[in-house]
């Protein structure tokens, strides 16, 4: 059984009228358990959608998404996945702790186990000594990790993130994908991931999906394996940069004039 | 450096309060103005000293129709916000008849309510107030419980949650700062309308009413030690709202939530 | 003076320059100041070569103070408040006693069985506030009523609504305005207009508390340094009390006259107002506008015994001299004299007025 | 643009909707309100429905078209209250300017010396604690005295300086916070082309302040409207709104529908005021990045 | 005479309270006419305060910086150099031309000479068409072409760029590297450069230094020529990748225990 299973799955927003966009069109994609799957690809190519189309956040307008078996709906309600996104998105007016606590929280856990299960976590992620200041309090990579630990908290079997560490420099996002290959695989957590680094996407992820634009679709799939054991080293390994280059030469078809693409946006959205 | 600075706030303040009241007596002095057309600040503060036990009483008169209208304004206007985040059909009714009145002159409507209650009752006065203060109130919270983030409303749906859980955990810790700054604004209000509804007429014994019959009487003095009081009155009420809202947004970290 | 000598004669002929003059009332246009809209548009004030712009008050305006800032050249005002200004250092100066009798009363239902002063202790009792409550502490002063505690004290709304409404046991009202109000109001009872029978009345002239009210009020010291202002005060008062007199003789007249001023409240409640101020100003036994001594005094020493709601009194101490005085008011009666104008009135005689719904 | 109309179109539309909902409770009220008042659970907040107190809708319209006066060439009542809010309308925004221009001009210079803001803010805001009603007096007595390059202090100008009271300080508060929103990296741009401080405030700090400037202006519509109101009851001054809502109040005795058409016409003064600040808004903020919102 | 020359700066906040800083200490550096220099390293390591010395925003608290010959101050009066940051920055309130005339106009140029210069920016910028559009009607790498325009409409010998690229998507980014070089081979701009991105610094610069925090100083200076005529393959050749690893391996020095480094913002700040 599959992690996730896509299948023909088409997303048209606003159907029928002038502001029609065929956000995705006929996207088939399947995601083993344990796999790591990064989706890459240029501004509105449906990267986000399709990940809030298995997230069941939204209905796909044709084809099926499942998840574990089931459908998107029943594994949304199962808690079968857990979700990150760009901006850390903590609750300013919750404690680090109390952030972790949030999904457990709302499936009704009790006190004590939501407390330890918080605690286990921040172990996890490393911040242990944090739990009880604000986020505002921590910086941005903090922030971001302990975004992790709450999606990680219920132990979903599936994690989706999007774009969870564009906001972070360099430096700190490369320390950030090493700490998440580290988690994912203490947690046996299988990976949807959405970047727009090639680098990032290369060095985390068994398969690399990338996409194009106008409408939306997979135009290719490239298996970069690493290997399990990925460090420091690996980002001055030649199969690294062989990655990326493949993963470029991909992305440089589906990029073509780029020049003035996505321009004057108040006429596009308004 | 920060004690330095905390210093210059606090004695920055003093020096343009005392210059100005310097300017006042010596204006007073100088152009010889006649104590039924200014007074000078000495003789303000002589006859608030004087008359500082009922300027109290008419204090607490006045202050007591600002508190009850500031808390029933807000409760109601809370509650009411509440219903317009559940039924966004009832927020696009209401929401543009809040914004028409937040922008007219609605103390007039005194006038009607001492018709439509008792004269001689306080309730009047304080419905008046409960009403400035409940359309600030309704506009600001109403806003608050709607602009969340949406990564926000997005995780909570991922959880599955319902809507009753988005309202608890999301909309209404993110209202919180909103009505604080809705109080800010709103404590000043509730004070300067509970002296102006004074003005329709009721019972003599605020603030309102002791300061025009003092002017009436030529009693400037007096009159203005009664101003002094209701300053006060009003500086209390605002402080005590920057208080709570300092209070209200330490938890959040943002310094300045202050949003209209 | 000598200078009035010539103009009396030369009735008719232009006026080589006039004196542009202000007058500063205590309230909206209504036939209480009737007297002066019928100067002007009698053409009494141009006789006098007076060109006279006519300020109306408002709920904060102090006539007397507009005064001593120099805003007008005479204002209206009651003698109390007045009395007050002066003392908090307006030197103003009465120079022409207008209103001979006070014209307060406080309205009851008959069946609250309030039929004098004495009556008020531990009742709701109306007032206006700004002033115009004096006539109350007054008599609850004689009647050993203490204000803060031995009454309610409580300030009337702009109308009578209060009272019909029985929020407030005994109204404030002037002869000339509030007491027909009751009296143009539907009584839901009967479906009818309410009629005297349905009230109590207590005056506060017959009480003996009754202070002076409506007098010209000038700038003392312009008055005794500024030859020209001194004339043009004669010929102001002498105007004045014409066009009153006018007002006497032709209540109608003059109510149509401050009708057409832009005055709101309905005609037959303006002729009843007319008709009720001409029974404060006449008949003048002295001359109208000369200041009875005897009333003054009456008046300074309620102003100077009385306490109000903060235990003060009006006055602190008896007026300095030069409070009131009667030489430009007598002059102007010689002037008047000249021109063969009744100001004594002692024939006078009301007519009686019908109130409809509204005053309409 | 097209969509904003629809939406502002829309939003009227909802306003007289809810308006006119408000005019069926009160009727409704009236039919089931006690008619002496009463109490809701202990307190005395239950008006009285009589036809003193809460004169039917009807009643209030009709006034409109009734003769303020019974004599003969009385204008209509609208005519008046229209005239009426006209006036009122002159004087508020003549106080409008006026405070805006000192609350601009504070604002301008508390950004400009810090020392002035320290010393000056606490001021404004005790300021706004002065009760009106104390100040009308002082300043009505200005009316006909005071002289300011040789003319002579009208007395409406009193009125327009009440309501410029109240309207500078939400508009000194809500420039200043603008000011100070220019992003430090324009700011430092502004620096690195040595530019001047005139040049800083007027290219950028105020073009980046427009948008809290906005709102700030719309509450300060508001106050000018407010103050000018008061200080037409407070003076009496004959013209306005606010005279005729003491004049109708004086006759409700007998005729309580009447002070209602003055109350509307104080709405409406209200009203007009926001749109005029409303339009201002749209072309201020007709180059400017549409706000987005959840 | 070289473009830029610092010598003996260092740079102290606060100096004597409690919250002093040692921004930077002892820094020299030489820039020469046509140079591409990039500064990277960790965040708080002092290269934003570096830029600012030279744009003369800040004063130095030792040592001496020059520009063209000139002070700092001097230069800065000239305008010497155009500055441009992560944000565009750009005023919402004004067309695209007359963001680009902005500098122009407080140099006192008449309006037609203005108009003109904005008009060649915008070529120069391959937005001849977007002259009246408002800023926020482009997208993000089109406005930080515009800020680039505007930058360099005054035609200053230096340019002064911190994180310009920051805020886009990668294929953006490398986009707008091109454009940068070719833009700057045509006008002959020299160029300091600051960025996170160890990728961006290899592919565009002369020479890339190598900062660290605490206090900043410079580690290292890295020549990584990759000759005038970089393209895209520039970006999948062994030089390439073998500049990045250099670099990394310089910053990997400076960049000990990322784990919790500038934790707890509320504490340091406030
Ligand atoms: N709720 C929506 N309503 C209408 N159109 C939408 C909606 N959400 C997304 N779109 C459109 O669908 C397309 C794909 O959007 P999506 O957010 O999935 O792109 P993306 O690949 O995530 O882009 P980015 O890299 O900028 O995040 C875009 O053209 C976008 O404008
Ligand atoms: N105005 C200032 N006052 C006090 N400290 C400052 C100031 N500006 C910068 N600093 C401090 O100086 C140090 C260097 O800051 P700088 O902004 O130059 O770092 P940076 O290398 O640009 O970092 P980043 O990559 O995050 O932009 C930091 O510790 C910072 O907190
Ligand atoms: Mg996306
Ligand atoms: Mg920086």
């Amino acid at each position: 059984m599959s992690a996730v299973h896509v299948a023909g799955v088409s997303k048209i927003f606003n159907e029928g009228t002038p502001k029609q966009v065929d956000a995705l069109v006929d996207v088939n994609l399947t995601v083993e358990p344990g796999e790591f799957v990064s989706l890459i690809g240029p501004s509105g190519c449906g990267k986000s959608t399709l990940l809030r189309l298995i997230a069941n956040l939204l209905e796909p307008t044709t084809g099926s998404v499942a998840v574990n078996g089931k459908t998107a709906a029943q594994s949304r309600l199962d808690q079968d996945y857990g979700m990150a996104f760009q901006q850390a998105g903590l609750f300013d007016w919750r404690s680090v702790a109390k952030n972790i606590e949030l999904p457990l929280e709302l499936k009704g856990w009790d006190k004590d186990k939501r407390a330890a299960r918080a605690k286990e976590m921040l172990e996890l992620v490393k911040l242990p000594e944090f739990a009880d200041l604000m986020p505002w309090q921590l910086s941005g990579g903090m922030q971001q990790r302990i975004a992790i630990a709450r999606a990680l908290a219920a132990h979903p079997p599936l994690l989706l993130m999007d774009e969870p560490f564009g906001a972070l420099d360099e430096m700190t996002r490369e320390y950030m994908q090493g700490e998440l290959l580290r988690i994912c695989a203490e947690t046996k957590t299988t990976v949807v991931f959405v970047t727009h680094s090639i680098p990032e996407a290369v060095y985390l992820s068994n398969r690399v999906v990338v996409m194009s634009p106008r409408p939306g679709r997979i135009t290719e799939v490239i298996n970069v394996n690493l290997g399990a054991n990925r460090g420091e080293d690996t980002r001055a390994a030649d199969n690294f940069f062989a990655g990326i280059t493949a993963v470029r030469e991909a992305l440089r078809g589906t990029h073509a004039d780029h020049a003035n693409a996505g321009a004057i946006r108040g006429v596009e959205d308004r | 450096m920060t004690a330095m600075n905390r210093l210059r706030n606090f004695l920055t303040p003093l020096a343009f309060g005392v210059a100005f009241l310097a300017f006042w007596e010596g204006a007073v002095k100088f152009f010889e103005l006649k104590p039924y057309f200014l007074a000078p600040p000495t003789k303000i503060l002589s006859q608030f000293v004087e008359n500082i036990s009922r300027i109290w009483d008419a204090a607490s008169v006045s202050g007591m129709n600002a508190l009850v209208g500031l808390i029933a304004g807000t409760i109601f206007g809370v509650s009411v916000s509440f219903l317009l985040s559940r039924y966004r059909a009832l927020g696009e009714l209401i929401t543009p008849l809040a914004v028409a009145l937040n922008a007219i002159p609605i103390f007039v409507l005194v006038a009607v309510l001492n018709n439509m209650y008792s004269i001689t009752s306080e309730v009047p006065r304080r419905i008046m107030v409960s009403l400035v203060v409940y359309f600030i109130v309704l506009v600001n919270v109403a806003k608050g419980l709607t602009q969340v983030k949406s990564t926000h409303v997005e995780l909570m749906r991922s959880y599955a949650a319902s809507d009753f859980a988005i309202l608890k955990k999301v909309r209404i810790p993110n209202a919180v700062p909103y009505l604080f700054t809705a109080l800010k604004i709103s404590a000043p209000a509730a004070v300067i309308t509970s002296f102006v509804s004074e003005y329709f007429g009721g019972s003599q014994n605020g603030l309102g009413s002791r300061i025009t019959s003092n002017i009436a009487n030529s009693k400037n003095a007096a009159a203005w030690a009664y101003v002094l009081g209701a300053c006060l009155l009003g500086l209390v009420f605002y402080a005590v709202s920057v208080v709570l809202e300092n209070v209200a947004s330490r938890g959040s970290g943002a310094t300045n939530t202050s949003n209209k | 003076g000598g200078s009035s000598e010539s103009e009396e004669t030369a009735e008719p002929t232009a006026c080589e320059t006039t004196t542009p003059v202000s007058l500063q009332l205590q309230w909206v246009t209504q036939a209480q100041f009737a007297g002066y809209f019928a100067a002007q548009d009698q053409g009494f004030y141009a006789d006098q070569c007076l060109d006279v712009t006519i300020v109306e008050g408002g709920v904060d305006i102090v006539p007397q103070t507009q005064l001593a800032d120099g805003a007008v050249d005479f204002a209206l005002s009651w003698v109390p408040k007045a009395l007050a200004s002066r003392e908090a250092g307006a030197n103003i100066v009465n120079i022409a006693q207008i209103f001979q009798r006070s014209g307060t009363l406080q309205v009851s239902f008959a069946d609250a069985g309030i039929t004098s002063s004495a009556d008020f202790a531990g009742k709701k009792i109306g007032n206006w506030g700004f002033g115009n409550e004096f006539e109350i502490f007054a008599a609850l002063t004689m009647n050993g009523i203490d204000p803060a505690t031995g009454v309610e004290l409580v300030q009337q709304q702009f109308d009578m609504a209060g009272l019909l409404a029985g929020d407030i046991d005994a109204a404030e009202a002037m002869t000339y305005n509030e007491y027909a109000m009751v009296l143009e109001a539907i009584n839901p009872d009967t479906g009818e207009l309410y009629t005297p029978e349905d009230f109590n009345v207590v005056s506060y002239e017959d009480e003996g508390v009754g202070m002076l009210q409506d007098a010209i009020w000038a700038d003392a010291d312009k008055l005794a340094s500024d030859a020209a202002y001194r004339e043009t005060a004669v010929k102001f008062v002498a105007a004045s009390i014409q066009g009153w007199a006018f007002c006497r003789d032709n209540t109608e007249a003059c109510r149509d006259i401050v009708v057409a001023q832009g005055s709101t409240l309905g005609a037959s409640h303006q002729l009843w107002q007319m008709n009720e101020v001409n029974k404060l100003i006449w008949p003048a036994g002295l001359g109208a506008g000369v200041i009875d001594a005897t009333a003054w005094d009456r008046t300074v020493s309620l102003a100077m015994d009385t306490k109000n709601l903060e235990g003060s009194t009006v006055l602190t101490a008896a007026p300095t001299d030069g409070a009131y005085t009667n030489d430009i008011v007598e002059e102007a009666l010689t002037i008047l004299d000249g021109l063969g104008v009744d100001y004594t009135g002692s024939a006078f005689t009301p007519i009686e007025v019908t109130l409809n719904e509204g005053g309409n | 643009m097209k969509p904003m109309l629809r939406r502002a179109a829309y939003r009227t539309g909802m306003f007289f909707v809810s308006v006119a909902l408000v005019a069926v409770l009160w009727e409704l009220y009236k039919v089931v309100g006690p008619e002496k008042g009463g109490k809701l659970f202990g307190a005395p907040i239950l008006p009285r429905s009589n036809d003193t107190a809460m004169p039917h809708v009807w009643e209030m319209l009709s006034r409109y078209a009734e003769p303020e006066q019974r004599s003969p060439n009385s204008n209509l009542i609208w005519f008046v209250v229209l005239k009426g809010a006209f006036y009122s309308f002159r004087l508020a925004l003549v106080g409008f300017i006026l405070g805006s221009t000192i609350g601009v001009a504070l604002a301008a210079l508390m950004s400009r010396f810090k020392t002035m803001e320290r010393g000056l803010l606490p001021y404004l805001v005790v300021s706004q604690t002065v009760p009106l009603i104390a100040l009308a007096p002082l300043v009505v007595s200005w009316g006909g005295k005071v002289q300011i390059f040789g003319f002579t202090w009208p007395r409406w100008l009193s009125a327009s300086v009440l309501g410029a009271f109240l309207a500078f300080f939400p508009i000194a508060v809500g420039t200043l916070r603008g000011l100070k929103s220019a992003p430090a990296a324009s700011l430092e741009l502004m620096e690195s082309y040595a530019a001047s401080w005139k040049q800083t405030l007027f290219k950028l700090k105020f073009p980046a302040a427009i948008p809290f400037m906005v709102p700030a202006f719309k509450l300060g519509a508001s106050g000018a409207v407010i103050g000018v109101v008061v200080a037409e009851i407070s003076t009496g001054l004959k013209g306005g709104i606010g005279r005729l809502i003491i004049e109708y109040a004086r006759q409700a005795t007998a005729d309580p529908a009447k002070v209602f058409t003055a109350v509307f016409g104080a709405a409406g003064l209200g009203l007009a005021m926001a749109g005029l600040v409303a339009l201002a808004d749209v072309l201020l903020m007709r180059n400017r990045p549409k706000e987005t919102t959840t």
